[in-house]
This record gives structure tokens, sequence and C-alpha cells, in this order.
């Protein structure tokens, strides 16, 4: 049976709410809302009080009903900042689930050590989310998704080692740090393996026009165009690329799959790999992916699988700790583990990553996104 | 009698125009000069050349010896002369005492810094300014309109004030274009006893443009008469008055009043 | 054919008309006159619909004027405001071709751009120039020939001899009189007292807002206490 | 309750405060509209973090390096442009503001677009509400001078500024140069409260987010501009829980502001011992006289 | 040598883009003296509104265009209506409209956010997307009827500026409010019609671009690059926002191709820069000087 739409939680009045004599305890949870992010933003929230609904209704955590507490971040660090000191203090959370952007994730860290909260990032893929300068792990800061090095070695490994590619060309977004960050490791990954990369050439945020730098790529000829950002760009540059005669094999990452990209480029994208976290035809993903289109009547975008994946990585510390204190959960989370719908999650005590999440690569045939293999970057 | 103020040759040309043709003529010291034609004779583009708002085509302008066509005009207004507008161009939004304060920011050299730190020479010299806009507001009679906002004056005062803000430069030549354009005969005649009693007070040099000829006539020492841009005549007023050429160019006929 | 009854007008807090009654008749000539600051050019204003009186009715041939400046000069009357105003992004034409904005009659446009050019010849020469650069004086011709170009039936002039030459100012007194030969009614603000007395049929003395005297422009000229305030010296 | 969230808040607004200050400076006192401050900001933000990270400069000499890389890059700046007029000036602000981001972008020695991490936390409420201090009498100081008044009257009228002797450019660099130093330190401060700065932090919204501030408050009011940063930084965590209503609520209320009351909150008054005083007489001798700046044309 | 002419139609066809939405900008510019940051929110709106009428309404693609560009006509004389009027009213300076103008932006983007959501979408296919090939140039199809709308559209403009009556009153209104009305203008109804026409550009902008690229409620970002380009030809003058376009979008390209796509636009920014220095009032615009 299916429940109508969930009120907006997170006002004030919810997280005073005792309803009846069952005790609530609140999660926070912090991303974009509005904003050029906001498509991925609002589909974690969808997806953390979709997910918090069902824990209740199975009669909650450790006897008690979890609230979450989400504030928007405009995909502003400042405001990140100011969102994680409410949660954290007027809102007495005791973890908080997001952002979505490494930038956001970094500036909320040291408000997290303050206050002795534990984060659980969703997709801040930037090393520097949970180690700091000097290489020691933060201790209140953890993620879900794996780091950019990872993906970008994935992405250039299977290039080259399983597609047999030689000739690279890249276009990246100079003014995004998750698409610097993947093309550094691409690069980095592609040449070790003695690889070349003919051409790398960058736009701005806020560009739609592709062209003069696909130009140039196309005269340097490369087998393979590496595309490390998000599906609106790919499906443009995807277009434009094809329109000036590119003919060679599109890849990128996990800010590729989405159903937009399909319906904007559906011909452009055919044949092309991107590196992501799970398999969409998993059967054990179907449920969710059903549960939720039903409910919010919009599709499943990727941040809302790790937005899945944090929410059970939680759970399952809060079990552990058997215990609501933020201490006690920090500590049940080094070295959680918890079978996520992108996979088995162990994190790591040293790190706070989830280590040996497999990468899933997928290739783009007949418009539909299908599973090629697990693989690992050395 | 020693010349201030020199025109050699000077020419003014926008596009094809010539608005100021080969001009020359001189100022002495502590004269009231005036400068009188028809509309569009080029007299307000003497102005602006002297005061350094246009860039002069040809020829030099020399001011106390020294050549001044080139300079900025804050440089110009630096040397000694300064003026008035003939479209009022007050600070408007600031009080008859803010835009005469403004203008005596010469007559004190506090630095920034000496301003930061509200030091003594800062104080020292904050006073002395507001001294001499008190003896300013006294002597053109703005006293009771102290703090009303520029833009509510009524034009004549407009103007008056106008004068005053020059004169807190403390010039040595002050340039009055059309000082007495919208005011009536009696307030006109104030005004060219004010110029008078200024000139005393200050030392001045003055050059004036205007067509009411009451006022000329009363207080210039020396014309000089301009049509189509050159020099038509220049002299006395007796000698004006009576020259034939400039009666037909400017004066009319017809007895002149006001 | 103009009547303005109680006219009261404020600028915030000051009240700057109190209560003004005036009367034009048609194919007159009616002069205001006053020191500065005393409301004539508030008055016209008020006539033309620029400032909203707090109180006060104005009616034009019998009828209550509308509350729209467009409006009002659609009813056939003109202001020659003071300072100008001319648009200095135009050229000379193109300004004069603005005072016939609401006409249709391009014949009689013309025509009456021929007038214009006869009245003021320097026009003529500086048919493209932009009117910003135009001398003072240049641009106070082109102010009273852009009023002419509307071919109104009321026209109001705020002080059209400001800043002109001797000569001219005399030239524009003839052509105010030739103005109202026209059978045209001419409401008509001045500094120079005399010579808008002279020309006037009857004459308003506006003091801080109100009026002061009213009557026959020839008698008020004879005064002597208005002589002496408005006029200085006589000749 | 809460205290560490409020305070938080006041920090940022104080650290708001202080570019918005020197903001008021260029564009309520001299007349100028920058949207480059951001661009001011990050320098100083930048400049800051490569002193005290990397040269282990003491947390205020830093800021005031910071500061001072503002400063030397508004004179360039400056140098340009300041002889532009109104939208020809606000556009080249504009360019350089994100012309600097682009740069920082692209810098991979300051982290590229990846930001930079690990800045120590030095900044807290005591040390901002200090230099807020320092700089709100030095502002006033400035204004209540004649170089204050020479920006004033360029910002007025600028051939009359001229005519009586002010050198109109190099009042409007001395302008921009103290307003970029703010910003400048503003932007050290920031990079020691967040701990992390990343070019897309000085994004052209924020400059925007300055300027609306300072017109906010009202031009050519300290007072103003202080109330302006501080209910503008207030507003949207008060709006917080309208989740993605606030920024329309935000935008709406932009608007209304200015069709309301468009000379700003404070619009060219002052709240200063005398002025409450004369309040206070006015109202006690329900004097109704008040003279309203009342202009004609356009 | 065709990778060449393939950067400049390249950059011919990015100019189009700008100049569409230039177009707009610089003729409510010319009359109102300030930049109007909203223009890139009508756009925007006009990009959603042909979308829905297209997909939801299902109607056919040149109705949908010409309901859409009429909407956002009416947006945005909604906008000034309600943003903008009673600032003039009260001869508030230019930086109030700016930020009155920022106000409605922020508002526009954010309501969109808030009701529609802020996902992306994709305009149904009208017009075969696959470009003509002229030896190794390809030259999209959507490029041509942007190139070929923006000249037209300047064309038009042109004409009503300089040729009619109506235009002489926009210019003068332009100048001054005070004496249009005094001129027996309708000084509102003239206002009315820049702001309907700038609209309307904003509108055919919008549905073109929806179509070129895809509908998000962050177009009104790019619209930035054209008011940049506007300022490059000289604010104010409509020739001068076709001209600067195409030039900063043919000099963005080039930069991109042969000099460096990471430093592109800070190159194109300096460009526009010496320009201004150079020409202090950009490629076209009047210099006024101002006579004492
Ligand atoms: N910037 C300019 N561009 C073109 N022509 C100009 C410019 N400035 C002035 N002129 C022309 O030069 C001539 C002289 O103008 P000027 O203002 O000096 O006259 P004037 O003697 O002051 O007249 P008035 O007594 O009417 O003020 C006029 O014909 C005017 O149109
Ligand atoms: N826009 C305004 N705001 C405030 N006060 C004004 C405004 N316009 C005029 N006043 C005031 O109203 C009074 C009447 O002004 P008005 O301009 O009507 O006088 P006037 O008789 O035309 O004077 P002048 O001979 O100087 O032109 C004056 O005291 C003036 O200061
Ligand atoms: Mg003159
Ligand atoms: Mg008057």
């Amino acid at each position: 049976a299916q429940k109508p739409p969930a009120e907006p939680v997170g006002t004030d009045e919810d997280s005073e709410e005792v309803s009846g004599d069952v005790e609530v305890v609140n999660v926070g949870w912090i991303g974009s809302l509005t904003g050029d992010q906001a498509v991925w933003g609002n589909c974690e929230f969808n997806t953390v009080k979709m997910l918090f609904e069902e824990i209740n209704e199975k009669g909650g955590l450790l006897g008690k009903q979890i609230n979450v507490i989400g504030y928007d971040t405009r995909g502003d660090a400042m405001e990140a900042v100011n969102a994680v000191r409410r949660l954290t203090s007027q809102d007495n959370v005791v973890a908080v689930i997001g952002p979505n952007a490494s930038g956001q994730a970094i500036a909320i860290s040291s408000v997290l050590e303050d206050m002795q909260v534990p984060g659980i990032a969703t997709v801040a893929t930037n090393p520097k989310v949970t180690i700091d300068d000097d290489g020691n792990v933060k201790p209140f800061n953890f993620r879900v998704c794996f780091i950019d090095p990872y993906q970008g070695a994935v992405a250039a490994g299977y290039a080259i080692d399983v597609l047999g590619f030689t000739k690279a060309a890249i276009l990246y977004d100079v003014a995004d740090d998750y698409s610097q960050g993947l093309t550094e490791f691409f690069e980095k990954t592609f040449v070790e393996k003695g690889g070349e990369i003919v051409a790398k050439e960058a736009f701005k945020f806020g560009d739609v026009d592709f062209r003069p730098q696909l130009s140039t790529i196309k005269g340097t000829n490369p087998e393979v165009l590496f595309m490390p950002y998000f599906f609106k760009e790919v499906a443009l540059s995807a277009n434009q690329a094809r329109e000036l005669g590119i003919d060679a094999v599109l890849m990128g990452g996990d800010g590729w799959p989405s159903e937009v990209l399909l319906e904007m480029a559906a011909e452009a994208v055919e044949g092309s790999y991107f590196v992501n976290h799970l398999d969409f035809a998993d059967p054990e993903v179907q449920d969710f992916k059903a549960t939720y289109t039903a409910k919010y009547n919009l599709p499943v975008e990727l941040n809302g699988y790790l937005a899945y994946d944090a929410v059970r990585v939680l759970e399952k510390a809060i079990l552990d700790a058997d215990s609501f204190d933020s201490v006690a959960i920090r500590d049940a989370l080094k070295g959680v583990s918890v079978k996520g719908i992108t996979g088995q999650i162990n994190i790591s005590p040293e790190t706070h990553n989830p280590e040996g999440k497999d990468a899933a690569i997928i290739k783009i045939v007949d418009s539909d996104y299908i599973f090629q293999q697990k693989y690992s970057a050395d | 009698m020693t010349v201030i103020l020199e025109l050699k040759n000077v020419t003014k040309q926008f596009g094809g125009l010539t608005a100021v043709g080969n001009m020359r003529f001189q100022v002495e010291k502590e004269s009231i000069s005036g400068l009188i034609g028809p509309n569009g004779a080029g007299k307000t583009t003497i102005f602006n050349l002297i005061t350094g708002i246009y860039n002069v085509t040809e020829g030099e302008i020399i001011f106390e010896g020294k050549r001044i066509n080139g300079l900025q005009p804050y440089e110009i207004a630096d040397t000694g002369i300064t003026r008035t507008f003939q479209n009022i161009r007050l600070f408007k939004k600031l009080t008859t005492y803010e835009n005469i304060l403004t203008a005596c920011h010469y007559n004190t050299d506090y630095s920034i810094l000496d301003a930061v730190i509200r030091n003594k020479k800062f104080r020292r010299g904050e006073k002395n300014l507001f001294q001499q806009v008190d003896d300013l507001l006294d002597i053109m009679e703005l006293k009771d309109r102290r703090d009303v906002v520029a833009a509510n004056l009524p034009y004549g005062l407009q103007r008056r004030l106008e004068i005053a803000r020059a004169l807190a430069l403390k010039p040595k030549l002050l340039l009055l274009d059309e000082p007495a354009a919208g005011m009536n005969p009696d307030e006109t005649i104030k005004l060219m006893h004010l110029i008078k009693e200024i000139r005393e007070r200050f030392d001045l040099t003055v050059l004036v443009i205007e067509h009411h000829m009451d006022l000329i006539m009363g207080i210039c020492d020396k014309i000089v008469v301009l049509n189509f841009g050159k020099k038509l005549a220049e002299g006395t007023t007796q000698e004006i008055q009576t020259n034939p050429k400039v009666i037909e160019a400017y004066l009319g006929e017809e007895d002149v009043i006001c | 054919m103009l009547r303005v009854k109680n006219l009261n007008v404020y600028y915030g807090g000051i009240h700057a008309l109190r209560g003004i009654n005036i009367e034009v008749q048609e194919g007159q000539i009616v002069s205001i006159i006053g020191s500065n600051g005393a409301g004539k050019s508030t008055l016209l204003n008020a006539i033309s619909g620029m400032v909203k009186p707090k109180e006060g009715i104005i009616t034009y041939k019998g009828k209550e004027l509308p509350k729209t400046p467009h409006k009002i000069v659609d009813l056939g009357i003109c202001q020659v405001p003071e300072g100008r105003l001319i648009f200095a992004n135009l050229t000379v034409k193109d300004n004069l071709m603005m005072g016939a904005y609401l006409r249709n009659d391009k014949k009689k446009i013309n025509e009456d751009l021929e007038k214009v050019y006869q009245l003021f010849p320097r026009l003529q020469e500086r048919i493209n120039q932009m009117a910003g650069t135009l001398s003072g004086g240049e641009q106070q011709m082109l102010a009273m020939g852009r009023g002419l170009m509307g071919n109104p039936d009321l026209i109001l002039l705020d002080e059209p001899s400001l800043g002109l030459a001797p000569l001219l100012v005399k030239t524009i007194f003839e052509i105010i009189e030739d103005i109202k030969k026209m059978n045209k009614t001419i409401l008509l603000v001045e500094q120079n007292a005399y010579k808008a007395l002279s020309v006037a049929d009857t004459a308003y003395v506006l003091e801080q807002g109100i009026i002061k005297k009213e009557g026959d422009a020839q008698e008020i000229l004879q005064d002597k206490s208005i002589l002496e305030a408005y006029l200085g010296k006589t000749h | 309750m809460g205290w560490y969230y409020i305070q938080g808040i006041l920090i940022l607004s104080g650290i708001y405060l202080l570019a918005v200050l020197g903001l008021s400076l260029l564009t309520g006192f001299t007349g100028l509209f920058s949207f480059g401050h951001a661009g001011f900001m990050a320098v100083g933000a930048y400049a800051t973090a490569v002193a005290t990270m990397k040269f282990n400069v003491p947390f205020l000499l830093g800021l005031a390096l910071g500061g001072l890389a503002a400063a030397l890059v508004s004179l360039i700046i400056g140098k340009l442009t300041l002889n532009l007029k109104g939208d020809y000036f606000c556009i080249a602000t504009l360019g350089f503001g994100e012309a600097i981001r682009l740069i920082l972008d692209n810098v991979q020695y300051f982290g590229g677009a990846r930001g930079w991490p690990g800045i120590d936390l030095k900044t807290s409420l005591t040390n901002v509400v200090i230099i807020n201090i320092i700089a709100v009498i030095i502002l006033v100081n400035l204004i209540k001078s004649r170089h204050g008044r020479n920006m004033q009257a360029i910002r007025e009228e600028e051939m009359a500024s001229q005519i009586i002797g002010i050198n109109v450019f190099k009042y409007k660099m001395i302008s921009l140069v103290i307003s970029a130093a703010y910003a400048g330190v503003a932007g050290g401060m920031l990079a020691h409260y967040t701990g992390f700065i990343q070019p897309r932090m000085f994004q052209l919204i924020k400059s925007t987010e300055l300027t609306i501030m300072v017109i906010f408050g009202g031009l050519g009011s300290i007072s103003g501009s202080i109330i302006g940063a501080i209910t503008l930084t207030a507003l949207p965590e008060v709006l917080r829980t309208f989740h993605r209503w606030r920024l329309v609520v935000y935008g709406a209320a932009v608007i209304f502001i200015m069709i309301t009351r468009p000379q700003g909150l404070m619009g060219g008054y002052e709240i200063t011992i005398t002025n409450i005083k004369k309040l206070f007489s006015r109202i006690t001798s329900f004097g109704k006289k008040k003279h309203t700046v009342g202009g004609d044309g356009k | 040598m065709s990778a060449f002419f393939q950067q400049i139609i390249n950059g011919l066809s990015i100019g189009s883009v700008y100049a569409l939405m230039a177009v707009g900008y610089s003729l409510v510019y010319s009359i109102m003296n300030f930049s109007n940051f909203a223009h890139g929110g009508v756009i925007m709106m006009g990009a959603y509104m042909g979308f829905f009428l297209m997909t939801i309404f299902q109607l056919p693609f040149m109705m949908a265009f010409a309901l859409a560009a009429t909407g956002a006509g009416l947006l945005a004389v909604t906008i000034e209506r309600i943003a903008y009027r009673p600032l003039r009213k009260r001869n508030a300076p230019f930086l109030y409209f700016i930020i009155s103008a920022m106000g409605a932006s922020i508002f526009l983007e954010n309501i969109v956010i808030a009701t529609i959501g802020p996902t992306f979408r994709t305009y149904p296919r009208v017009f075969s997307t696959t470009p003509f090939k002229l030896g190794g140039i390809s030259i999209g199809r959507l490029d041509a009827i942007m190139f070929v709308i923006s000249g037209i559209s300047l064309l038009i403009l042109i004409y009503i500026i300089e040729k009619t009556k109506t235009g002489m009153a926009i210019k003068s209104t332009a100048y001054s409010i005070r004496a249009s009305t005094l001129m027996g203008v309708n000084t509102d109804k003239i206002i009315f019609i820049v702001f309907a026409l700038g609209g309307l550009l904003a509108g055919i902008a919008g549905v073109l671009f929806g179509m070129k690229y895809t509908v998000y409620p962050q177009i009104g970002f790019i619209t930035m690059k054209s008011f940049i380009a506007a300022v490059f030809g000289g604010l104010g003058s409509l020739p001068g926002a076709v001209i600067g376009s195409v030039l900063l979008g043919v000099i963005e390209t080039l930069t991109a191709g042969y000099i460096s796509s990471q430093y592109r636009d800070l190159i194109a920014f300096i460009l526009l820069i010496a320009v201004l220095i150079f020409r202090p009032s950009g490629l076209m615009g009047k210099i006024t000087e101002d006579k004492a």
C-alpha cells in the first residue's frame, strides 16, 4: 500500500515534537535543494525521508522514531557550514548525512569535529573529505562513495587494459572540483599505463557550447574521449561531438547516469562507457527504484543510491553502537560493514572510506545502461 | 598692471564647426572683465577651454606666465582658476553647508592617515575649514539656508551657492558663466554689488559672461565681444556700448533694458 | 479659457502654492511675475500636469483638466519648460519633430517647421547637430521652436528669455506678440518683469505661493511698489 | 540554546559586514558600482592562506597581507577601468571578478577548483568584532574628513568636482583600493573561519549579495550597511526551514524593499547620538517638517 | 584550413545565441539606462513556456513558439510594473533598478526550482538536427535559424527605432521621461512597448536556446555573456549588441581553439577591457561628451 507523500519535514516543530510516548531522534541532512546542484540534492533528501519513514514504520531504531531535519545549502560551502552548525547545536542531531559535493563536505568537516557529530558524505569524492592535509583521518567524517583517484584510475585502466585504447582526449570542467579530480587521476593512470593524452581541453561551468574545444580535439583523432562531468553537459557535448564528426568512444564517470542523458543524447552516447557505483539492472536495486518512482513520480538520480547506502550505514552503526550517542555512533561507524545498494560497504577505520568497493562499468547499448563488469583499479 | 590670463590664438573645433577661432585677449590682474556675444558665439566654450574641460585644438592659454592648456581640470583648479556653470552643477543631494565645505578642501592638507587617527593636524585643519565656511555663508548671505539640500534651493540661491562654492577655493581667477540668469532685475543688481564686493575682499580677478547688460556695464573694466567664435570688439563699457558693430550683432538698436 | 481655483501644491513639507486663483482669457497674454522661488514654475507645472496639486480645480474651456500630462498636451496645452529640457541625444530636427508628436497632419507639420526655421535661422543651420551640444541660447530657441511645433492653443512659457542675448530677447518678445496674433493664448512667466508686463494684457504678482496682486498689465506697470520690488531701477 | 550556531552566524555576518563596509565606501559614498568584490575577497582569502599556511605568518599579519594583496590587485584593475562610466565599469569589475576566479581554478598550487582544505581555524567572534569596530572607526573618520567629502562630491557631480580641484581619478582609486582591502581582509577571515577555500565560494552571486546588502541598508549610510549586512546574512538563516522557497522569498524581499523604500533602510541617514536625540525631540514636539530630497528630470 | 573555418562557424553559432539575447537586453538598456538583469530570467521562462506548450499541451511548434514569445513579453511587462515602475515614479537612481532586477532574477530562477523542479528538460525534436555539411565543415540547422532570426529582429527593431514616430518617442523617453511627457508622449505606454518587445525577443531567444541546448532554471546564467557582449559592442546600440555578440563568440572560439581553452574567458575578457580602454563606450556606443 502506498502512503501519501511525506510532508516536508524539518521544521522546528517537527524536531521538538514527541508523538505519543515514543521518543524521536533527529538526524541531519544537508545538500542542494536550490541552485545548480538541486537535482541531486532533492533526490537525496527524498530518499532519506522515504527510508526513514520505512524504518519508523517498522518500529524505528532502538525503539525510537528517527526524524530527518534537512537544510538547503544552495551548493554553497558557507551555507553548508551554517546549516551544520544549526543541525549540531540547535537541532541536536546525532549524525549528519550529506552533503553531495566535496567542497561543502570539506568545509563542514571542522564543524563536525568541533561538535563531535559524525557525518556521512554521499557523493563527496575528494580524498580530503575524510583525510586532513597531514594524511591523518578526520575522526568524525565518513563517506559511502569511492574517491576521485579511484574512479579516474578505474576509467583509465578500463580504457587501456580492457578496451585497448592508447590515444585519449579529455574535456573537463575547470571550475568544478569533481571534474578536475577525475581528470587528474585519469591522466595519471592512463599515462602510467603507456597511453597518450592527445588533447586536454577545458570549459567552464555554465557553458553550453563545446564545439570550439571539440573541434580541436577532433584534429587529434583520439580513440577515446573522457568526459568527467555531469549529464547535462555530457549530453550537450556528446551531441556536439557527433555533429562535428568525432567518432571516438566516449567515456565518463558517475556524473553520467540519468534518464535525461538518454532522453537528450541517446544516439550520441550509444556505445559509450562510464564508471558507476552499481549495476542499475541488479535485481536488488529494482525494489528501491520502483518505490521511489511511485512515491515521488521522479526517476532516481545516482545520488539517491548513495543516500540510500548512507542511511543503511548509519542504521547499522546505530544498531551496532546500541546507542544514539554521537560519539558511540562514530565509534561504530569505524569498521561498519553493511550490504548496501551499491555493493558491500566496509568502512575502513584508517580512511573512513568504503574500501574494496568495486566499480561497475556500464555500457550504453540500445539506449540502455548495460552492466559490463565489476572493475577495480589496482 | 599685470596680465594674469592670456589667450594666444586659441582655436576650438567640433568636427567641422569652429566654435572658437583664433581667439586672443588678455585679462588684467584684479580686474573684472566681461565676455559677451550672441548665443552660440563661443563664450562658454572659452570657459571650457580655460578650465580644461575641452582640449584646445590650436593655440595657447597662459595663466600667470605658465601654459595651462593640456592640464587636467583639477590641475587647472590647482593653479587658481575656478568657475560656475551656465547649467548649474551643484552637489545636489548635499546641503548648502556641505557644498561649500567640500570645496574648501584645498585650504588644509591633512592626509588620510591624519583623518583616520583624528590627530591634532586633522582637528586644526577641520576647524579652519568650518570657520571658512561660516565666513563664506555670511558673505554670500546663505546662512539661513545652511542645512537645505542644494537641489531644493530656489534657482537664484543655487547660483549664489555656486559662486560661494567657487570662492571656497580661494581662486585667483573666477569665471562666472551667466551668474544672473534667472534672476530678476532687483536680484541682478544685488548680485552686481556682490561681485564687486568679493573682488575687493579676495583680491580676485573676475571674467564674467552675461546677457544682462546692466550687470556687465555696471561692473566691467573691460569687455570682449565675440561673434561666431571670433573677436568682434574689445574695449571699455563706453566703447562697446557705442560700437556700431556690437549694436548690430548683439545689443540691438533699441535702448537696452536689462 | 483657463481657470485655476484654490490651487494648493506641496513639495513634501514645503507649501509651494497656497490657494491660487487665476483666469486666462482666450487670445490674451497673461504674465506671472515674482521673485525666485515664488512658485511660478510650480504653477505652470500644475497646469501641465507635471506636479500633482493637493487641492484645487483647473478647468480648461469649461472642462476639468485630465490628470495625465500627455492627455493635457492633447487638448492643445503646451509648456516650454524652465531649463529647456531639450532632448540632448536627439538632433535639432528630431527635437522639433518631437514637438509635433501628437500631430498627424504631415503637410501642416512641414509648414510649421519652415515657420520655426524662419523665426530661428540658427536652428536651420544646425539641423543635424545633437541638441545637447548647442549653446545655452540655441537650446532656448530650440525649446521655443519645439513648443510651437505642437501647434497649441494655450502656450505656457517659463522664462523664455533666460540666457538669451539682448537682441534675441527682443526677438523673442516679438515672437510672443506674433503668436498672440495667431490667436493663441499665452501664459508667460518671466523674470524680466518690465518686458513681460509690456506685452501682457493681464498680470499676476506671485509672492511666496500667494497672489499678491492681479489686474491689468499696464496698471501694474505703473504701480510704484511693484516697480521697486521687481524692476529694480527703471529706464 | 544553539549558541554555537548563533555564534557562527554572527561571525559570518561580521565577515560579510567587513566586505560590505568597504563596498559601502565605493558604492555608497563614491558612487561606483562593483560586481567584482567577491574577487577581492578571493584574493584576500588565498593571499592570507598562503601567508599563514605556507610561510607561517601570524594570523593578524596574514590578514593584513591579504588586505594588501587585494588592494594591489585593485590598483591594477582601477588603473585600467576607473575611467569607464556607469555600467561599463560594472561589467568590467564583473569580468575581473570572474577572471580572478578562473585563474584560481587553474592554479594547482592553490588546489585549483578542488579547493584548499586544512586552513587553521583562527577566526573567532572576538577578533571579528574587534576588527569590525576598527574598520567602522576608520571608515567613519575617513568619510567625515575632506577626503571622504571629496568622494561624495564625485558621487554627486563629477565635472563640478574636477572644477573645484578634486582629482577625480585619484579619489576613485583611493576608494576602490580601500574597499578592496576591506574585502581582502574579510576574505582572509573567511578562509580561517571555514578552514577551506575554493574558487566557487567567490562566485558572481557573492558580489551581488554584497551589493544588495549595501543598497538594502541604504546608500551613503554606514549604520545602514551594518544593518543591511547583519539582516541579510541572518534572513536566509531565519528562512532556513522554508527549504527551496527560501530564495524565492529572498528575491521577493529584495524587490519589496526597493519599491517600498528605494533609499534603503537608512537612506543616507546615520544612527548617531545626535540623530537619536533629534528624532526624540521631533517625536515629542510633533514636528512634521521633513525635507524630502526631490529631484526632477532623471 | 577547414578546421579553422569550422572554428569560425562555431564562433558565429555561439555569437548568434549571445546576439539573440543581447538585442533584447540592449533595447531595454537603451531606454531605461540600466542593465536589466531580469532579462535572463525572462529568457528562461520563455524557454519553459515553449517546452510545456509543446509537451503538455501538445501544440504545434509554431504556435507554441508564438505563445511562448507573447508570454515572455507579458512577463517582462509585469516585471516592469512590479519591480521598476514604482522606482521610476520616484526618480530612483539606476543602482536601485539594477538591484530590483537582481531580486527579480533570483525570484524567477528559484520559483521555477520550487515549482517545476530543478531537472533539465529536453525539447521534443522539431527540426532534423543533422547539420549541413560544406566540405569538412558542419553547420547546425538551428544555428543558421538563430542567426537569421537575430538578424531579422535587429532589422525590425532598427526600423522601428529609427524610422517611426514610436521609435523617436522611445529615444526621447530614454533621454528624459519628463520632457517627453511634456511633448504629449504617453511614456508609460512607450515603456510598456519597449519591455514587451524586449520580452518578446527574450521569449524567442529562450525557445530557440531550449531547442538547441536544453531547458533548465539557470539559463539566465548564460545571459551574463550576452551582457558582456552588449557592453563590448556599445551599450544601448542595437547593431553594437549584435556585432559585439558575434565578435565575442568568434574570439572565444578562436581562443579556445588555438590559444587555451582553460583561459578562454580570461583572454576574451582582457580583450574586452582593451577595447574599452580605447573606446570607453564600446565598439558602436556613442561617446557622449559632457558639455558644461
Ligand atoms: N561639444 C560640442 N559639440 C559640437 N558643437 C558644440 C559643442 N559645444 C559647443 N558647440 C557649439 O559651439 C558653439 C559655441 O557654443 P557656446 O556654448 O560656447 O556658446 P555661448 O557663447 O556660450 O552661447 P550662449 O550664450 O547661448 O550660452 C555653439 O554653436 C555650439 O552649438
Ligand atoms: N522638486 C521640488 N522639491 C522640493 N521643493 C521644490 C521643488 N521644486 C520647487 N521647490 C520649491 O518650491 C518653491 C517654488 O519653486 P518654483 O520653482 O515654483 O519657483 P519659481 O517662482 O519658478 O522660481 P524661479 O524664479 O527660481 O524659477 C521654492 O521654494 C522651491 O525651492
Ligand atoms: Mg554659454
Ligand atoms: Mg521657475
